[in-house]
Order: structure tokens, then sequence, then C-alpha cells
């Protein structure tokens, strides 16, 4: 991975470069050359580049680690932002402002409480239902399918279908910050550098602690690692509770801004899906540059979309984008060639 | 026999649908380097693999220092003791050689006491520490397989077809560390070249078609000409 | 996947000679399918006669639209065809043949909107509008079948899936933003030929279905049956292998995507007839994977597997969704939450049924022969 | 010579700076049965792999009855008449052996892509199946899942898959790799009797003195990727160098430090 940075990855990260400047001078472009307009479509690709590893980066772990592809994953997402929403306002089924006034540590309870229910939620998914099924791949694939529809009732039943938009504002969301004479919420900045402290902390993790080295290792050969006196299935275990964790975390830190919505995991989970296939299946920093780079072309996107009016192009940016990777690298950025 | 460290009795082992070992028994004194001998497709590896719970045992009993291994999972089995060389090495590529060798460490100070001896044996390691696996040569990578086998301190290594495919001066670095290693382990070792097998074995154990069919001291099987000849087809 | 592979689905070869007896032997053989066959066509009459509501339906409303009880029971069972239909199509490239995609969603919406198109904006006589229709559907699909597979099948498993899923997506978003067919509205399909209009001539469409049902069936299983399908699923179970036997795998690959996109565009066109509408959910990946699921449920790689699975969901979903369960003080709303029990019978049947409903029986009676 | 089948000429393949076949040439005579010998890890298999087309060589060409072939798809060496077996059992697990068979019959036939008529084309595939089926010894198992054989038996419906389509040439990579030695005469005798029938030219690579010694023409003695030397049985059997580098050389240094004690 980093140990040699421009070593046998040197394509993927040409490509990987290649790949930013023409996002960065497209952006350039559809915002005239406008500094202040190439700064809204800065901080947004970033942003949403930022949320999409939130949900891309625990299905990478686990795809790498488990061969599971896990269609549940987006329902972890929206678990997290209707959490969040609930414990923030008013309505809803917890109402906890008038035990917590301050709508600050409320927001801070929110995240936690998303963080751990996540977290819970995908330990019982993997250990009771997937856990049965590892011999039988496809099958894992439907199952996660049967609870991410479960998950998706539940959540309609509990809050119904009605959309919610979040109107509890607390400091950060309110603050705001000036970048080439532009104003932008706090609020972003604030995700955006959630979002690198997390692709730093995961990497740190992965090359710096014991279990990252596990997990490495078993990203390649999990049989030998067993074979070493190493319970694989509990590391198993443990990164597919965090993979969920950490999408479950990233809907309720993505809630002040996209509300909580009955879409919002389906949205996230197929572009995630076109993240994690783009960077190169297995590979932890083709996901982080992946959603970088799939945010900034959205951005970009939208930007263009907007002056040429033909809104489908935005949304189809990502697969787009991935369909191209696909051609030229068919095993994405940083796959292994097989 | 209380002094055979590992006594597999009459094994049977599927893989899917194939009926591979039919009745396998191997017996392992310890302290003393035990060949398993035989033909590709033998079963020899599978063998290996059942001792080391990769392979389910359907029938018979592996037990080990006076313990069953059957039905137990392959981390319970090597934290018993029992170290795994696997065919064509299985060293992590993007790994680094020092993590390759982390990651066997089952408790504190397991790599701190034994990487010397390590370094010992495979001095070539030492300079290649910071590399990833997969820079290695084949036979530099045959030594971090051992090496990672000795980090823990198991009293039972397993090795699987250490010289295969690799050059005539990297085996005999090989053999003479498999030597120096065994003199505090016992090594049940699958070696398809007869010759290789011949200058580090003790005792052998021939597989065929899925059943052991001898076994004896391998100074004995010398003088076996016709066993030899029919089960390793080797002039 | 090993282990959702089926036992050869080959029947045993007959010899030639026996050519002039083989209807008699094929009936004897066949006999179930046979007796289903005659009631599926008189199926019609059949509800009519057990509800008393006529099996052409009467007359209701200012719009004079025919209803009644055999009207009904008619949409339900061609639903189910056109989904048999879907499911086949997709068992046909992921069962005997192997190939994973998650795309198919894209021939089943294309089959829909492209007949909805020309009718609409075609500006000729519904007849010969229905004509092209079919004609447009079947080389539009068949094009992109084979175009879809020479690009991406050089992606090996996953890669493939997901790169058919893009392409897919891209066609769902892109009719969903589509102003000229109603965006997410979709696009009304009023301009249907008078016999085949589902509200006056519901049996018509009926018929029709049941027409497109029992083509596919037959079709898929002697497509299996012949020298080419052996190859599909010599391709299934070894690739390699098969290449090495000297076949061209790719061209073998290309075809059977080619077919199941064709069927399941006529799929598309079938329900879009039946709902007077193409809407851009029928692009959604979801159609993809109720297709995959139903194939997974009913038995991957069997005749009747993808049948069963797509009839039994459909009609769970048609009863279950309106149901309302008493037992005892307690009264369940199941309508409510159908979805949420849809959710548990994928995962119990995952749990329980190892090789599918219709694959898991198979083997069960494989054993009990043996065992014999 | 204007009777050589098969020309190997200049073979190189690298895998990422390893070369695993250094320039390697051979010719192989119409008719003969040709066996490849040499230690585990000598390139034999790689070699193999060049010649049936599984790899592309990094340098040289091979010819095949007269056409350059270097660049040929798998597929259609098979229509040009080579056949190849494998050292791991390949076949079709779940489809009967009779099925597995007439696969390999179907592959060169100009019916296969019919996709609609069923049984009436597959009796000519049948006919050709069952009979060499019975020159295998498999006639009384054509209705059983491939799976189910005995490993010796699907080595055999490995040899009828490669026999179906009447290949001129045949390479057999380690025929009795796994199979009992009770059962290795009866598979040699298979081999001739085929070999004499037919009038085939077999290429095989494999570990079984005896084996090699009784029934080739010509053996070749690959070594670390290269060709040391080739001849008759006798002559291989004769040669020093051979002897050597084959059976001595490699491990006489190995016996002579293991009695010092230690590597130098």
């Amino acid at each position: 991975m980093g140990t040699n940075f421009f070593g046998g990855k040197r394509d993927a990260w040409l490509l990987v470069i290649g790949m930013f400047v023409a996002v960065l001078v497209f952006a350039l472009f559809t915002s005239d050359f406008n500094l202040s307009s190439f700064a809204i479509t800065l901080v947004s690709g970033l942003f949403q580049g930022m949320l999409l590893f939130l949900v891309a980066s625990g299905l990478s772990l686990v795809f790498g680690l488990m061969d599971i592809l896990n269609f549940a994953q987006g329902a972890y997402f929206m678990v997290g932002a209707y959490l969040a929403y609930d414990l923030q306002h008013a309505t809803g089924v917890f109402n906890i402002t008038e035990a917590v006034p301050d709508p600050n540590i409320r927001f801070i309870i929110g995240v936690l409480v998303a963080l751990f229910v996540g977290a819970v939620l995908g330990w019982v998914l993997e250990r009771w239902l997937l856990r049965p099924l590892y011999d039988r791949p496809l099958f894992q694939l439907v199952l996660t399918f049967g609870v991410s529809i479960i998950m998706l009732e539940g959540i309609r039943n509990i809050w119904n279908t009605t959309p919610y938009s979040w109107t509890d504002l607390f400091a950060i969301r309110e603050a705001e910050f000036t970048l080439f004479g532009q104003a932008f919420s706090m609020y972003r900045l604030f995700v955006i550098g959630i979002g690198i402290l997390l692709i730093i902390g995961i990497a740190l993790l992965l090359r710096r602690t014991r279990l990252g080295i596990i997990v490495r290792a078993g990203v390649e050969d999990p049989e030998m690692v067993s074979a070493l006196g190493i319970n694989v299935r509990v590391v198993f275990t443990l990164v597919f509770t965090l993979g969920c964790a950490v999408a479950a975390f990233g809907g309720a830190i993505a809630a002040p801004f996209l509300g909580a919505t009955i879409s919002l995991g389906s949205t996230f989970l197929i572009q995630a899906i076109a993240v994690i296939v783009l960077g190169g299946l297995g590979s932890y920093e083709g996901t982080a540059v992946g959603s970088i780079i799939v945010g900034l072309a959205l951005a970009a996107m939208q930007q263009f979309s907007i002056g040429v009016n033909i809104p489908v192009l935005a949304t189809i940016t990502p697969m787009l984008l991935l369909v191209i990777v696909l051609l030229v690298r068919p095993q994405g950025l940083f796959g292994e060639a097989r | 026999m209380s002094d055979n460290i590992l006594e597999v009795r009459d094994i049977h082992t599927f893989i899917g649908q194939f009926h591979i070992l039919e009745g396998v028994s191997v017996s392992v004194p310890s302290g003393a380097i035990t060949v398993l001998l035989g033909r590709n497709g033998a079963g020899k590896t599978t063998t290996l693999r059942s001792i080391m719970g990769l392979n389910q045992v359907t029938q018979g009993d592996i037990s080990y220092m006076n313990g069953s291994l059957v039905g137990k999972n392959a981390h319970k089995i090597a934290q018993l003791g029992i170290g795994y060389v696997p065919e064509h090495r299985a060293i992590f590529k993007e790994l680094s050689v020092r993590e390759n060798l982390q990651i066997a460490a089952r408790k504190k100070g397991d790599l701190e006491n034994n990487l010397d001896f390590v370094f010992e044996l495979f001095p070539d390691l030492k300079r290649l520490i910071e590399l990833p696996g997969g820079n290695l040569s084949g036979g530099q990578q045959q030594m971090l397989a051992i090496a990672r086998a000795l980090v823990p301190d198991n009293g039972l290594l397993l090795i699987d077809e250490p010289s295969e495919g690799l050059a005539p001066i990297i085996i005999q670095q090989l053999i003479a560390a498999i030597r120096t290693l065994a003199a505090n382990k016992t090594v049940l070792l699958v070696e398809q070249n007869f010759r290789v097998a011949s200058l580090l074995a003790d005792y052998f154990v021939i597989i065929d078609d899925g059943h052991s069919v001898a076994s004896g001291s391998m100074a004995d099987l010398h003088k076996e000409h016709e066993l030899v000849q029919r089960y390793l087809g080797v002039a | 996947m090993a282990q959702t592979r089926p036992i050869s689905a080959n029947a045993p070869a007959r010899s030639a000679n026996a050519q002039n007896v083989s209807f008699v032997a094929s009936l004897r053989e066949n006999w179930l399918y046979w007796l289903i066959l005659i009631v599926l066509v008189l199926f019609p009459f059949i509800i009519g006669w057990l509800s008393g509501d006529s099996p052409f339906g009467t007359p209701r409303g200012d719009r004079m639209v025919m209803r009644g009880e055999s009207v009904y029971a008619q949409s339900v069972l061609i639903n189910i065809f056109a989904l048999s239909v879907l499911v086949m199509s997709y068992n046909l490239m992921f069962g005997f043949t192997g190939v994973i995609s998650f795309g198919h969603a894209l021939f089943f919406g294309l089959g829909g909107y492209l007949m909805g198109i020309i009718l609409e904006f075609g500006g000729m006589d519904p007849n010969i509008g229905l004509i092209v229709a079919l004609v447009v559907v079947l080389v539009v699909t068949g094009i992109l079948g084979f175009i879809v597979g020479i690009v991406s099948l050089r992606l090996r498993g996953i890669y493939f899936a997901i790169f058919t899923l893009a392409i897919a997506e891209m066609g769902w978003l892109f009719f969903r933003g589509l102003s000229i067919t109603n965006g997410e509205d979709g696009l009304n399909v009023a301009s249907l030929p008078e016999w085949l209009d589902p509200a006056r001539n519901r049996i018509m469409v009926y018929y029709v279905g049941l027409a497109l049902f029992v083509l596919t069936f037959v079709l898929i299983r002697r497509l299996v049956n012949s020298p080419v399908g052996s190859v599909f699923q010599a391709i299934r179970e070894n690739e390699e292998r098969a290449q090495v036997l000297g076949y061209n795998t790719l061209h073998y690959k290309l075809f059977s995507i080619t077919v199941a996109g064709m069927l399941a565009g006529l799929a598309g066109m079938l329900l879009a007839i039946m709902n007077k509408e193409a809407r851009p959910e029928i692009l959604n990946v979801s159609v993809t994977v109720d297709a995959l699921l139903m194939t997974i449920i009913g038995g991957v790689g069997t005749f009747t597997g993808p049948v069963i699975g797509a009839s039994g969901l459909h009609l769970l979903d048609t009863f279950l969704r309106e149901a309302v369960v008493t037992i005892g003080p307690i009264t369940i709303d199941i309508g409510e939450r159908w979805t949420l029990i849809l959710g548990f019978i994928f995962v119990l049947v995952v749990l329980i049924f190892p090789y599918g409903m219709v694959g898991t029986w198979q083997r069960l009676r494989m054993r009990f022969k043996r065992s014999k | 010579m204007s009777d050589v089948i098969l020309q190997a000429k200049n073979l190189r393949k690298e895998f990422g700076g390893l070369v695993a076949v250094s320039d390697v040439s051979l010719d192989i005579q119409q008719g003969s049965l040709h066996s490849i010998i040499g230690p585990n890890g000598a390139g034999k298999t790689t070699f193999f792999n060049l010649i049936s087309g599984k790899y592309r060589p990094t340098s040289g060409q091979v010819i095949f009855q007269g056409h350059d072939i270097t660049h040929m798809p798998l597929h259609q060496r098979i229509h040009k008449g080579m056949g190849r077996s494998f050292q791991i059992t390949n076949i079709f697990p779940n489809l009967t052996v009779l099925e597995n068979v007439r696969l390999a019959v179907q592959a060169i036939s100009d019916k296969t892509f019919n996709f609609w008529r069923s049984a009436a084309y597959f009796d000519g595939f049948i006919e050709r199946a069952t009979y060499v089926l019975s020159l295998v010894g498999l006639e009384k198992e054509i209705n059983l899942p491939a799976n189910l054989l005995p490993h010796g038996g699907k080595r055999k419906l490995e040899l009828a898959m490669l026999l179906a389509p009447d290949p001129a040439i045949l390479l057999l990579d380690e025929p009795t790799a796994g199979m009992a030695s009770e059962q290795v005469p009866e598979l040699i005798d298979t081999i001739n009797a085929v070999r004499q029938q037919e009038n085939k030219t077999i290429v095989m690579i494999e570990h079984n003195m005896n084996v090699v010694m009784g029934i080739s023409d010509r053996i070749s003695v690959m070594n670390m990727g290269e060709m040391l030397a080739e001849g008759s049985p006798s002559e291989i059997a004769g040669n020093s160098v051979v002897q050597e580098v084959y059976l001595g050389q490699l491990y006489d240094d190995v016996d002579e430090m293991a009695a010092r004690g230690g590597p130098a």
C-alpha cells in the first residue's frame, strides 16, 4: 500500500492524478474561471466525497476481507440519519428536547447513539445471519438484501414515509466561513474535516495496529491468517460491525444537510458501490481516492448541468465515471489485474 | 506410543464431493523429522491441511500431545503450538517482511525472543525486513514462510514442499536451516523430491491414492527399492 | 458458487428413430406441464364460472372499463406471466450460463418505454405501431445485449455485474429525467389497438401473455437441452475447460446475454401493455434484484424454479398486501407490513432452502432415489 | 525432416523478470511418443502451456503442421487438431460422464451452434462419445455424474475428452499423477492402445521414470527452464549430463554439504 508509494501502483497513481486534474479543470471551466464559484464546486465536491466515503469505506473493507457486497449498508446510513434527526428534534419518536435543551449536546448524543445502534445492528447481522452462510456467497447477497428491506420497512413503520428536513440549528450548523468571497456553512467544513480524519484514522488503523495487519493479511488470505492462530471470524465480525457503525455515523452527520428520507440509503449505496468498484475492489486507498474524485466530479457536473439545464447529467456522473474507468482499467484503479 | 507428539489414525477427508483421504495414518515421533512421500495428488497436502483443521476430517482421529484435534478450528490448533508452512508459501504480499513476522506472534515477546534465531537461520531476511513480501524471490519467500512459523513457540512444524520450484543452491540453504531448527522442534514434512527427503527425514510415511501404504525409518527405505519404485517412481 | 449448481438439466438424449412416438412419450413425460397449460388456457372461463362474472368482464363506470372477478384474476396472472418471462430470461443467463448481471432491468424497461414511445409519438395506426414496436424492441434489446456483452465480458465476475448495474442505472436516471416521457410520472400508453386494450379486452392481453409465457418456457427448455445449451452449462461449470475443448466461450456468452435481453424486453412490453404505462421504476435496479432473488428462491438453473419463484412471490404480494389477519384479540394489518414480511421471507428462504425451492426439492428426491 | 508435426522455436517465457522457460527449441516427429522429464520447477508445465496456447510466449514460435500457431487462441488450436490434458483433473463435475465427452465431440462439429434441435443432432455425437469412452474403459459409467468417478476414472475421462475430437497430437501433462500405482499399468496400456489404434502423436510430461523409459520413443530433459538433452530412452539413460543434472549432481553437493554439517 503506502510502503512503495509510486512502486507497483504507478499506473494507478498516474491515472488518479490525471483524473484529478481533469475534474478540477472541468470544474474551473464550469465555473467560468470564476474563483468564488469554483470554491463552491470545490467545497461541495469534497463534502459529497466525504459523505460517500463514510458509506463506501465500510463496504470496501467488508468486501475486501469477506467477499461480501453488503446491500444493507445504505440502510445503516439511513438508520443513522433518522436517529440523529429524531433525537435532535421535538417531533418523532424520542423527544429529548426538554431533558437536553442544548441543541449542540443533542447533536452529539444523536451521533453517538447512531454510531452505537449501527454497531449493534451490524454485529447482529454478521454474527447471527451472515456467519452460517460463509460458504454460500450468493445467498449472503440475497440475505443482506432481505435485511435492507426489513430495515427500510422498520424505518417506515417507526418514522413513516414523510421526508424530514433538518430545522433545528446548532452552533457549527449556523456558523459560516468565507472562501474566495463566497460564504459557506461551517458545517460543510466540519464534515470535510471529519471525513479527512476518518480517512487518515482508518489508514493508521490498517498500517499501525495489530488489528490492521491482520485485516490486511486477511484481505489476501484469510485461511493462512487462521492457520497462524488468529480467530479470523472474530476479525470478520469486528470489521463488519465497524463498517456498519461508520455508515450509521455517516448518516447522522449527513442528516443536518440532507435531512432524513426513505430514498437516502439506496442513492448512497449505489454511488458507494460505484466508488469501491471504480477504486478497485478490496483496495482501501482506491476507495478513499475514488470517493473524492466522484464527489468532485458530481459537484462539477451539478454546476454544469444547471448551466445547460440537463439535470440528468449530474445524477449519472458516478455511473458514467465507473463505466469509463472500467473500460480503461478492467480491475478498477487500484485493483489487482488477474 | 507416548513419544509420538502427533498421531493421525485412519482419517478420511472430503473436499467438496471428492473423497481425497480414504484412510491415512501417520505417527510423528517427537524431536525428529518425518516426511510424507508420494506422488502428485496422492493426498499429502490434504493430510497436512486436515491436521491443521483447514479441511474437515469426517472419520478417524488426530491426537496431538494426547488431545484430539478433530473438529477444532484452525486457529485453535495453531494456538496449541503447531506451525504451518503451506504449499506455495502463502506469504502476505502486501505486508512487509516485518509485518509478516509480526502477525504470527501470539503473545507479547514472541517476536522479540525468536527474532535472533530467525535471523541466524535466514540472514537474508534481516536486510529485507522492510520490503513487501511480494517483492521477495521464491527462495526468500520460502524462508519467510518458515521464519513465520518460528515466531511463536511452536513444538511441531508442518512444512509443505519446501523445495518446490527453487534453485539447488537455495535448496541447500533450506535443508541446512530445517536441520538446524529441527534440533529442538518436531517436523512433519511433505516433500516430492526424494533426494531432499532422504537428506532431511528420519522417518517416512508413503501416501498413495488417499491411503497411507507404508512407513518406517528413512534409513530402511533406501533398501526397499521395490517400494520406492512402485510408489515414488524414482529409479 | 458451486453450491448453487444443479445437477445437469439435460434430459437423457432420445434416439432419432423414436421420433414418431416422441409426441406420446413427451405427453407421458410432461403430463403435468400439459395439464397446467390446459388449466391456464381455460383459466378465465373457470374463474368466470366459479364467480359468476363474465370472463370478458362487465363494463362499469363512465369510462366503461371492463371489470369483474375473472378479469381481476386475469390481470394477476398477466403480471405473473410478465414477471416469469423476466425471471426465466435472467435464469438463462445466470442459472444456466453462470453470468451474473445486475443490469437486466435495462432490457425490461426498454421494452416498455420503446413500445410506449413508438405508440404514443409514432403517429401510426396502433396495429402497425405494435408490430413496429415489437420489431424495434427485439432489435434494440438484442443489439444492446450484444454491445454490453462484447464491451464488458472482458471484465470478471463482480466487475462485470457492477458494470451492467452502472449502465442500467444510467438508463433509469435518463428516463426518470426525460421530459417527453413525463419523467418520474411515467408515460401513459393510451394508443393501444382496441383488441389489445386491457381495459376493454383483458382476455386478449391474457392470451397474448400466456402465449409469451409458454413460448419463453419452451424456448428456454429447448435451448438449454440443445448443443448450444449444453455449452452454456459447460461454461457455468468450468469456463476454461470449455475453451480448451475448442469452444469460443465468448460467442456463447454473448448469445446467452442477447437472448436473455430480448426476452426481458418482451416481458417489459407485456407489462407496459397491461399497465398501459411505462414508469421509470421498470428500469430501476430493484427489477434486476427481484429477478435475481426470484431465481435464487425458486432454484438457480432449473426450468420451473424461476416460474415458481416469480409466481409465488407475486401471489403473496397480491393477496397479503390487502390482508388483515385476526388471531384472537390481536389484529395484524399484514398489508401495511407486507414488505417487511417479504424481507423476512427472503431471509428465511435463504436460511432454509440452500438450493432454492425447486433445487432443494430435486436434491431431496435424488437422495431419496439413491437410498432406495 | 518433413514429418515434424510440432515444432517449438526458441520459446521463452518470463514472469515478471523470472525466466520460466529460456529459449527452448524442440521438434516432435509425427507418430512418436515424446516424453519431457525434469525435476520439479524445471519449466515443463510452463513449456506445455506455451505450446497449447494457455500462455503467450515472451518470444519464440510454435509451428504446428507447418502453420505458425504462436498467437492462435486456445479454442482454435483444438480445431487444428491439438488436444491437451491437465495436471489437475479438469472436468465438468456436475455433468454426466457422457455429457462431458459429448461436449468434447460437439466442439469440433459444425452443428455446434444449433440451439433448437435436440435429440436428433445428438446422435452422431453420442455414438462417437460412447466409442471413445469404451476405448478408455469407461463404458459402464456413462450416466454417472462425473464427480462421482474415482480419481483414476476421472483421469480416464480426461483422456476420453481429449481423444473425442480425434486430435492429431495429444499433450499429456502427468497422466499418471495421483493414480493408485496398481492403476498405472492399465492407463499405460490405454495410452499405448490409443496410440497404436488411432496412430496419434503424443507429447507427455511424466515423473514416473518407469513409465517414461518403458513407452517413449524420444525423451527430452528440461532443467531450470532449459532443454538439456534429447534422445532415445537408452541414450538418455546413458547420458552423463542428464545423469548428473536430473538424478545426480543437483544433490551431490547437497550430500557433500550435509556431510560437512551446514552451508559453506
